[in-house]
């Protein structure tokens, strides 16, 4: 029987995935903001199974919210690479440390 | 019932609507040629407007609107009051740098009220979607305030790095919300902090609030989730950075207010002592790194960092409801940084970017006024008596010193001491030094007029504070 | 009886002081309204001292006025006859350095002018300051003018010595606040009477006296705290070096006999043992440092040290004098000799600086060894300058003398070894000021300057001045003792009580 | 009467101030007139006030001009104390000064700093009287100063002079190693019976019983405090060893030697200890200790004036054998005599002195004596009065010396103990050294063949020179005669051994019969063998002879040692002010703390590289510490 403690202690994992995702690769931006996504959604699972197990809908209109800010964020997210990309023709993290001390 | 209730609800929360409207306005604006000139009046103008009208119709009474998603007390009018005279200091000194810099453009300044906007969102919202959409306001427009300077390499790299970071903050945040969801069943954040008066804690609720304030210490750039700062300083055009150093820690502060008011977990000896260790670590960390500083704008985030760390003192002495310390020193900080970031942004030119503390060499010699000006400002953030640095810090202290943790205000004015030097590095460098660079802008009456206002106020509260503090007193006890 | 002639007194130079700042046209303007306000000074507080009932021990010219009720800070001004003393002291050092100013060339003369009416204000307030965070304001608020009168008018290595006396000040004042704090957390007020009335554990008290005795020790300056005071005198342009002497140390000295042996005498009474050897140290040690020196005014600085030394030993005898003799008049007399070794070291330290500076004005060194014979060509600068020495050697006759023997007759009740390195002294100090003087004055000229003016109408005036005032303290000490002695005899009962 | 007390110090000091500050109004000629004029005025007032006192019997002046200090506990006063003892010392002070005034006029009159030198010797003989009329230690402690800077001013009056100032400096520092003993004599005494006030100590000392103050080292307090004060006498009254710096004092001009470094200030210790005689009664271990440092200054100081060849020098050194005379008197606790030889000497030795000056000046300031000779014919009053100087010194029988002399060679026997004799015969060999001293002086000065050059124009000096020489002979000769004023001298009343004396004559045939007599032939007759006939002595040839000559011609050493031990503590205290506050407390403690921070800062700075994953990572670990210490905390 999967309970409740189940599927939080599945999106805590998620959200420990996210936040290794983010600071052991070193390589690429976009899997950055790929992590980030994977981050909310485990934000989103835990809202759900709440708003599942207390009956109470609120939490998932604030799944709907953080689904919709994800999305702009992922889009500013790009936006701000391009430009960076523009200036440096390529989108690798470990050249990006001209800012420091 | 519903109608009447939105109505006044739209009708208290006119301000923030005049905003939205004129930052859509602006943004239109800024596309046309023809209009694309007035865009700063338009700014300045509406930002005049909504202060009017806010001040017209603040409560004394705290009243619920949007069915209790937004909440509006003499607190957050107060707050907001605050804000919208520091962002207009700060657009007022920023049009001619930006001028230089060819940014003053429309979607800037709407940017800029959206940010704003986000932040009055964030200090009167009592529910956690609107305050997560809030903070999200403010983050978003920030990000692309950052990044908006497309000349520069720097001001994308910080604008990647901030908005990496500040996503896992709201990661962070966002967590902790779920958890308390989960446990009190409620978004609204006055039900929550009231939750504890029924219920027990439970460890999951220190949990979600340890995770909230985490995030919130990030907000602040409470060591050690400060690394964005000082590259956010760095990077950022100048009147960016003046808005990211003050408004939002503002905003903050009135969340952490929000969250903690009538809230006995901050009795809880775990976390107390989170906010106590963090904000000690915070002092330390600040100080040492903006002691090997070279450039002017490090030196300030890293003595932000450490200032952060009052704050967090600050909140840590909150016990029975009485915020008033850490209030006071939000405000004083948030000001005197303002005026420090602000005569940075006038002083530096076209021809001349003031990047280093080298370039004040000679200073006083150049502009003896202005160079006062920087030094009252400076010796505020140090906390010297003449100043209102000094009550914000010896308020801190006092409250240190009332629970009984000597060694920790001992620790804590000894790092002030580190502090002095390199605020004095800069007062030295200006009047002790020789050889003033001549490309360095003094001119533009109504800026120094606007410039001085600050440092007067600096000094005026610190002869008759009283009036201030029975205020500040009063309406956060 | 005009009210409230405190805030006269300090609030007077600050806001003239202000204005100063303005105005940088005609010299002679600025000149004529430097002196006129330190005059003015002058006068109040000579009407101050003339006004002040000696035979009443309570502090008097009392202005109470709430400054911030919500933090229970006071505008608490009053005086007794310590203060009184002190600010006619400050007074007549600031008058006196006007005009000296007026003497000499100097760039941005207003801003000069202007930082030493500020201090002069904000010294006075020190002295007659009665709420301890009023003290604080006051004793953190000197440090900015001096730091910018070193810093911007001083020599060449001025940015050093400004900051080092700066920080290691703020180090010293920012541990009093803590102890003000901690005494405000247990009786919830900072009125220096009340604080009279603490009764503090002995550990407690002890802790206080450590933090509070030390930011004091570091302002007098005491001895292992006291490398600052040379770099600064060095450094600091001549009047800077006389408001120093004269005035800064001073202040760290009433600091203890206000805020810090009456408030804790109790943990004064366990750890005395150890500021007494400092003082030791400070008179025999720092008086064997000085005779070394070849900079001018790094030699005086030190033997300032020395003599401050003398002060603080003063102070600190007294719980084991009670002990030996237990017997209040001996206390009073050590407490008058330490304040008469206060008020005459300012005098003689002050002219010695004047006239190190003068000499360093025509000859462009302070180096002893690059001087000699200057007799030959100032003759009437070195025989003040002889004079001057002499009474730093505590020639009797000469007002340093009174205080010294004062001193060793309590510190030889106390313990007769304390008397024996104290009288060192005498042999000491004579080394190093007869020896300057001999390398200085006599001999041989060694630097033959073609036009070498010696001592103008107003340095003549000045320097005559203050040589009369030295003699006439040194002949007649009654009047200043007695008009201390009630004070004193009511802050030793109270002592006694608590110990 | 007593009111005019106040006016001989005034006078002096108003001389001293218009002689100091006259330089428009008065030219260098009538200056000198008017002080010597102000100081013969006082003069006349302190005989006055010398007959009163002895008018009536038990007449004491005491009183105070005003209070120094006066509170509860502590009361000292500016005031007098005139009794027949003090009222002497006053007059001799005051006739010396002023022959010395009227002396300086011819003497000084081509220097240009005539006036300053006239304003010194009034300051001097103000301070002087400051000293001799004062009622407590505080004042005396204040003249005593006060005559020590005159001095000091003086010896370096020709400022130009390398060793001039150099003579100053070491009488100055000299004088205050003493002062420093004496002013802790001062505080003990006051520590023990509350009070500076001679009458008030002295009354007390019957009050309080001595026994149980407290005691250092098994010696007494009274026996400490005298000593410390007794070291203070030391230095400025030039005992072995802080004699040094009188020799070298002869720098200063030759009124000065005449009127500060013979007659007056160096006698301010005898007086000193004349004054407190009632506390020196109480003391066994202290006075035997003067006696002992007397009789051998007495002795080793004067034989080093056989061998010298200054003439000031030479008789400087006898002045300070003289000093060991009274010292040793008052040894034995005889201070009327020793008073009355202090009395004696002050004119016969000032004389000396004078006579020296106006010799340096006809041989236009050469002062060895080697270029000197056959002054007799040239210089007839000098000749006469430097003659009866020396007769005076070597005691010759029916002067002064010999009666001041005799009466203390024989007070000496009176104490049966060992160390008394030994001092007797230390002192009578150091009679026999004076006579050899003083012979040859005058045999090498007026009777040997002149060795330097232009004999013919060496001419008399002026009356104003000649006139003080004459009234100094005078008094010389005929001082002695008031021996019995001084035998029942009372001071205080206590410590005078009764001298038995019958009459004047059965003092002179007693004297003449005493060894002394033997000792001055014997004297007489070596000198006149080696220095006016030139007989060259077999025995001194020897390596005995030799060898204590060389020690003695190396004045034993004692200016080597006190500059070695200056160097010394000169060098350490360089060494501590480099190493010890500049290296450590400085370099060390206060500057380097702040280095090592910022170091330390600068340090970190580098090390934060700008990764964006770096930044990530340090935050979740943070995250992670401190969710886990909470976990630990709360489980």
């Amino acid at each position: 029987m999967i309970t409740m403690s189940h599927y939080l202690t599945f999106s805590a994992l998620l959200f420990c995935i996210s936040i290794a995702g983010i600071f052991i690769n070193r390589k690429n931006i976009l899997l950055l903001l790929m992590s980030i996504e994977l981050m909310l959604l485990s934000v989103n699972t835990n809202f759900i199974v709440f708003s599942h197990y207390s009956n109470d809908i609120t939490g998932q209109v604030f799944v709907f919210f953080i689904l919709a800010v994800a999305a702009a964020e992922s889009a500013i997210g790009l936006a701000i690479i391009v430009s960076l990309f523009r200036k440096r023709n390529s989108i690798e993290i470990n050249l990006i440390n001209k800012l420091k001390g | 019932m519903i109608i009447e209730n939105t109505i006044t609800s739209l009708l208290n929360f006119i301000p923030e609507i005049i905003l939205f409207i004129m930052s859509m306005v602006i943004l239109l604006a800024g596309l046309f040629k023809f209009s694309s000139k007035y865009v700063f009046h338009l700014a300045v103008l509406s930002v005049i407007v909504a202060f009017i009208v806010s001040l017209q119709n603040q409560t004394i009474t705290s009243s619920l609107l949007f069915n209790n998603s937004i909440i509006k007390t003499n607190v957050t009018d107060f707050f907001k009051h605050i804000c919208y005279f520091i962002f207009l200091v700060q657009i007022l000194i920023s049009r001619n740098y930006l001028k230089d810099k060819k940014i003053i453009t429309g979607e800037f300044y709407s940017l800029l009220i959206f940010a704003l906007l986000g932040c009055f969102i964030i200090i009167s919202s009592n529910n956690l979607i609107v305050l997560f959409l809030g903070i999200e306001l403010s983050s978003l427009s920030l990000y692309s305030l950052i990044a908006l300077n497309r000349s520069s390499i720097l001001s994308s790299e910080a604008a990647i790095k901030y908005f990496v970071l500040s996503t896992i903050a709201s990661g962070i945040i966002l967590f902790g919300f779920s958890y308390l969801y989960g446990i009190t069943g409620t978004l609204s954040i006055s039900d929550i902090s009231k939750y504890l008066i029924s219920y027990d804690e439970s460890n999951l609720y220190l949990f979600s609030y340890v995770l909230i304030f985490i995030g919130v210490a990030f907000k602040f750039a409470v060591a050690p989730f400060h690394m964005w700062l000082p590259d956010v300083y760095e990077g950022s055009p100048l009147p960016i950075t003046n808005f990211i150093a003050s408004i939002p820690k503002i905003a903050f502060f009135v969340l952490t207010y929000r969250f903690l008011e009538d809230n006995p977990i901050i009795n809880n000896d775990n976390f107390s002592k989170l906010l106590l260790l963090l904000g000690i670590f915070s002092i330390l960390v600040g100080n040492l790194f903006a002691l090997a500083q070279k450039k002017i704008m490090r030196m300030l985030a890293y003595s932000g960092v450490a200032n952060a760390g009052f704050i967090f003192l600050g909140i840590f002495s909150a016990i029975n409801n009485n915020f008033s310390i850490a209030a006071f020193y939000v405000i004083s900080y948030a000001v005197t940084i303002v005026s420090a970031i602000s005569i940075v942004t006038f002083i530096s030119s076209k021809k001349f970017d003031l990047i280093y503390i080298n370039d004040f060499k000679g200073f006083s010699s150049r502009s003896g006024y202005v160079s006062i000006l920087l030094m009252i400002t400076l010796l505020s953030t140090a906390g010297i008596p003449l100043t209102i640095g000094f009550y914000a810090k010896y308020l801190v202290l006092d409250a240190l010193v009332d629970r009984g943790l000597i060694l920790a205000a001992v620790v804590v004015v000894l790092m002030t001491v580190i502090g002095l030097y390199y605020y004095l590095r800069v007062i030295w460098f200006m009047f002790f030094e020789s050889g003033s660079n001549s490309l360095i802008n003094v001119r533009g009456n109504f800026s120094l007029f606007i410039l001085s206002l600050i440092p007067a106020s600096i000094i005026l509260v610190f002869l008759f504070p009283d009036s201030i503090f029975k205020y500040v007193f009063e309406i956060l006890t | 009886m005009i009210e409230n002639i405190l805030s006269l007194l300090i609030w007077i130079p600050i806001i003239s002081g202000l204005f100063l700042l303005f105005y940088n046209k005609k010299i002679y303007i600025i000149n004529a309204y430097n002196i006129f306000i330190n005059f003015i000074v002058f006068l109040l507080s000579v009407y101050l001292l003339l006004g002040f009932n000696q035979s009443k021990s309570n502090f008097q010219f009392i202005e109470n006025i709430e400054w911030i009720p919500s933090l229970n800070i006071y505008y608490f001004l009053g005086v007794d006859a310590i203060s009184v003393l002190l600010i006619l002291l400050n007074t007549i050092i600031f008058l006196i350095v006007s005009l000296y100013n007026s003497t000499i060339t100097v760039k941005k003369r207003n801003q000069y002018y202007a930082s030493f009416l500020i201090a002069n204000g904000i010294t006075i307030g020190v002295f007659s300051a009665l709420d301890a965070i009023l003290f604080y304001i006051f004793f953190e608020a000197l440090l900015i003018p001096m730091f910018l009168i070193i810093g911007i008018w001083g020599g060449s290595n001025r940015i050093y010595a400004s900051l080092k006396f700066f920080i290691y000040t703020f180090l010293g004042s920012i541990l009093l606040l803590v102890s003000f704090l901690y005494i405000n957390s247990s009786i919830s007020s900072f009125n220096v009477i009340s604080f009279y009335n603490t009764n503090f554990s002995l550990l407690e008290q002890e802790w206080l006296f450590i933090a509070m005795a030390i930011a004091f020790a570091i302002k007098i300056p005491m001895f292992p705290f006291h490398t600052w005071l040379p770099d600064a005198h060095v450094e600091a342009p001549t009047s800077g070096s006389v408001v120093l002497a004269a005035i800064l140390l001073k202040v760290g000295a009433y600091g203890l006999i206000r805020y810090v042996i009456p408030v804790v005498p109790m943990g004064a009474q366990s750890l005395d043992i150890f500021f007494i050897i400092l003082s030791l140290i400070a008179i025999v040690y720092v008086g064997l440092v000085a005779i070394t020196q070849n900079d001018m005014k790094k030699l005086i600085a030190y033997s300032s040290i020395s003599h401050m030394g003398f002060v603080t030993l003063g102070f600190f005898i007294i719980f084991q004098l009670f002990d030996n003799t237990s017997n209040n008049n001996d206390l009073v007399i050590s407490f008058s000799g330490s304040m008469y070794q206060i008020i005459s070291h300012g005098f003689v330290s002050a002219a010695l600086f004047i006239c190190v500076g003068s000499i360093y004005d025509r000859y462009k060194t302070k180096k002893i060894s690059d001087l000699g014979g200057i007799l030959n060509q100032m003759p009437i600068y070195s025989w003040f300058f002889v004079f001057f020495a002499l009474a730093n050697c505590g020639l009797p006759g000469t007002s340093s003398f009174v205080g010294e023997l004062l001193i060793i007759m309590s510190s030889f009740k106390a313990n007769y070894i304390y008397a024996f390195l104290a009288s060192t002294t005498l042999i000491v100090s004579a080394v190093y000021s007869l020896w300057l003087v001999k390398r200085v004055v006599y001999g041989e000229i060694k630097v033959n300057l073609e036009e070498c003016v010696d001592a103008n109408f107003i340095e003549k005036i000045l320097l005559f001045t203050m040589a009369i005032i030295v003699l006439i303290l040194g002949f007649y000490p009654d009047y200043i003792i007695s008009f201390m002695n009630v004070t004193l005899e009511n802050m030793t009962n109270n002592l006694l009580l608590k110990i | 009467m007593e009111s005019l007390i106040l006016y001989i110090p005034l006078l002096l000091l108003i001389s001293s101030l218009i002689t100091g500050f006259s330089s428009k109004f008065l030219n260098n000629f009538s200056s000198g007139i008017v002080s010597t004029f102000l100081v013969f005025i006082s003069l006349i007032l302190s005989l006055i006030i010398l007959f009163d006192i002895y008018s009536s019997d038990e007449s004491i002046y005491y009183n105070n001009f005003y209070d120094w200090i006066s509170i509860s506990g502590l009361n000292i006063g500016m005031g007098y104390l005139i009794d027949k003892f003090s009222s002497i010392m006053l007059v001799v002070v005051l006739s010396i000064s002023t022959v010395v005034h009227l002396y300086s006029i011819g003497y000084m009159k081509d220097e240009k700093d005539f006036k300053r030198f006239f304003s010194y010797i009034a300051l001097f003989t103000f301070s002087m009287i400051l000293l001799v009329i004062s009622n407590n230690l505080v004042q005396l402690f204040i003249g005593w100063e006060g005559v020590g800077l005159v001095s000091y001013l003086l010896i370096g009056f020709f400022y130009k002079k390398q060793s001039a100032i150099k003579a100053n400096l070491k009488a100055f520092l000299v004088n205050r190693i003493g002062d420093m003993f004496f002013i802790l004599g001062i505080v003990m005494v006051y520590a023990a019976f509350e009070s500076f006030d001679y009458k008030t100590i002295f009354l007390n000392l019957d009050k309080t019983n001595i026994t149980n103050l407290e005691t250092y080292f098994g010696l007494s307090y009274i026996d400490f405090s005298c000593l410390f004060l007794f070291i203070g006498a030391m230095a400025k009254s030039a005992q072995i060893p802080l004699h040094v710096w009188l020799p070298d004092s002869m720098e200063g001009p030759t009124p000065i030697s005449a009127l500060i470094h013979a007659a007056t200030m160096v006698t301010a210790g005898i007086f000193m200890i004349g004054r407190l005689s009632p506390l020196y009664v109480l003391t066994e271990f202290t006075t035997d200790f003067i006696l002992l440092i007397g009789a051998s200054t007495a002795l080793f100081i004067g034989v080093i004036a056989i061998f010298e060849n200054d003439i000031k020098k030479v008789i400087a050194y006898s002045t300070i054998s003289q000093l060991g005379y009274m010292v040793a008197a008052l040894g034995i606790n005889a201070y009327t005599v020793s008073f009355f030889h202090l009395y004696t000497h002050a004119f016969f030795k000032a004389l000396l002195f004078l006579c020296a000056g106006s010799i340096i000046m006809s041989l236009h300031h050469n002062q060895d004596i080697r270029k000197m000779g056959g002054l007799k014919s040239k210089l007839p009053i000098t000749y006469i009065s430097f003659m009866i100087g020396t007769l005076c010194i070597i005691g010759f029988p029916l002067t002064s010396g010999f009666f001041s002399k005799d009466l203390l060679l024989e007070v000496m026997l009176y104490e049966k103990s060992t160390i008394s004799l030994v001092a007797y015969i230390m002192l009578l060999l150091a009679a026999l050294v004076t006579t050899i001293y003083s012979l040859r002086l005058l045999f090498i000065v007026f009777y040997k063949k002149y060795s330097g050059e232009g004999f013919e124009n060496i001419k008399e000096q002026s009356m104003i020179i000649t006139i003080p020489l004459i009234i100094l002979s005078v008094l010389s000769i005929f001082s002695g005669y008031l021996i019995k004023v001084f035998i029942d001298l009372p001071i205080f009343m206590f410590g005078v051994k009764d001298i038995h004396y019958e009459g004047i004559v059965t003092f002179i045939e007693h004297g003449i019969l005493s060894p002394a007599t033997l000792a001055l032939v014997l004297g007489f007759y070596v000198s006149k063998k080696i220095y006016k006939d030139d007989i060259k002595f077999n025995i001194l040839e020897n390596n005995f002879f030799k060898r204590i000559s060389v020690i003695i011609k190396s004045k034993y050493k004692f200016d080597e040692f006190f500059i070695s031990t200056s160097n010394i503590m000169k060098n350490t205290s360089l060494l501590m002010s480099k190493k010890f506050d500049l290296g450590l407390i400085d370099g060390l403690i206060v500057n380097g703390v702040p280095k090592t921070i910022n170091s330390f800062a600068i340090f970190l700075r580098n090390k934060s590289s700008g990764y964006l994953y770096h930044y990530a990572f340090s935050i979740v670990i943070s995250l992670v510490i401190i969710l886990g210490i909470i976990l630990v905390r709360v489980i």
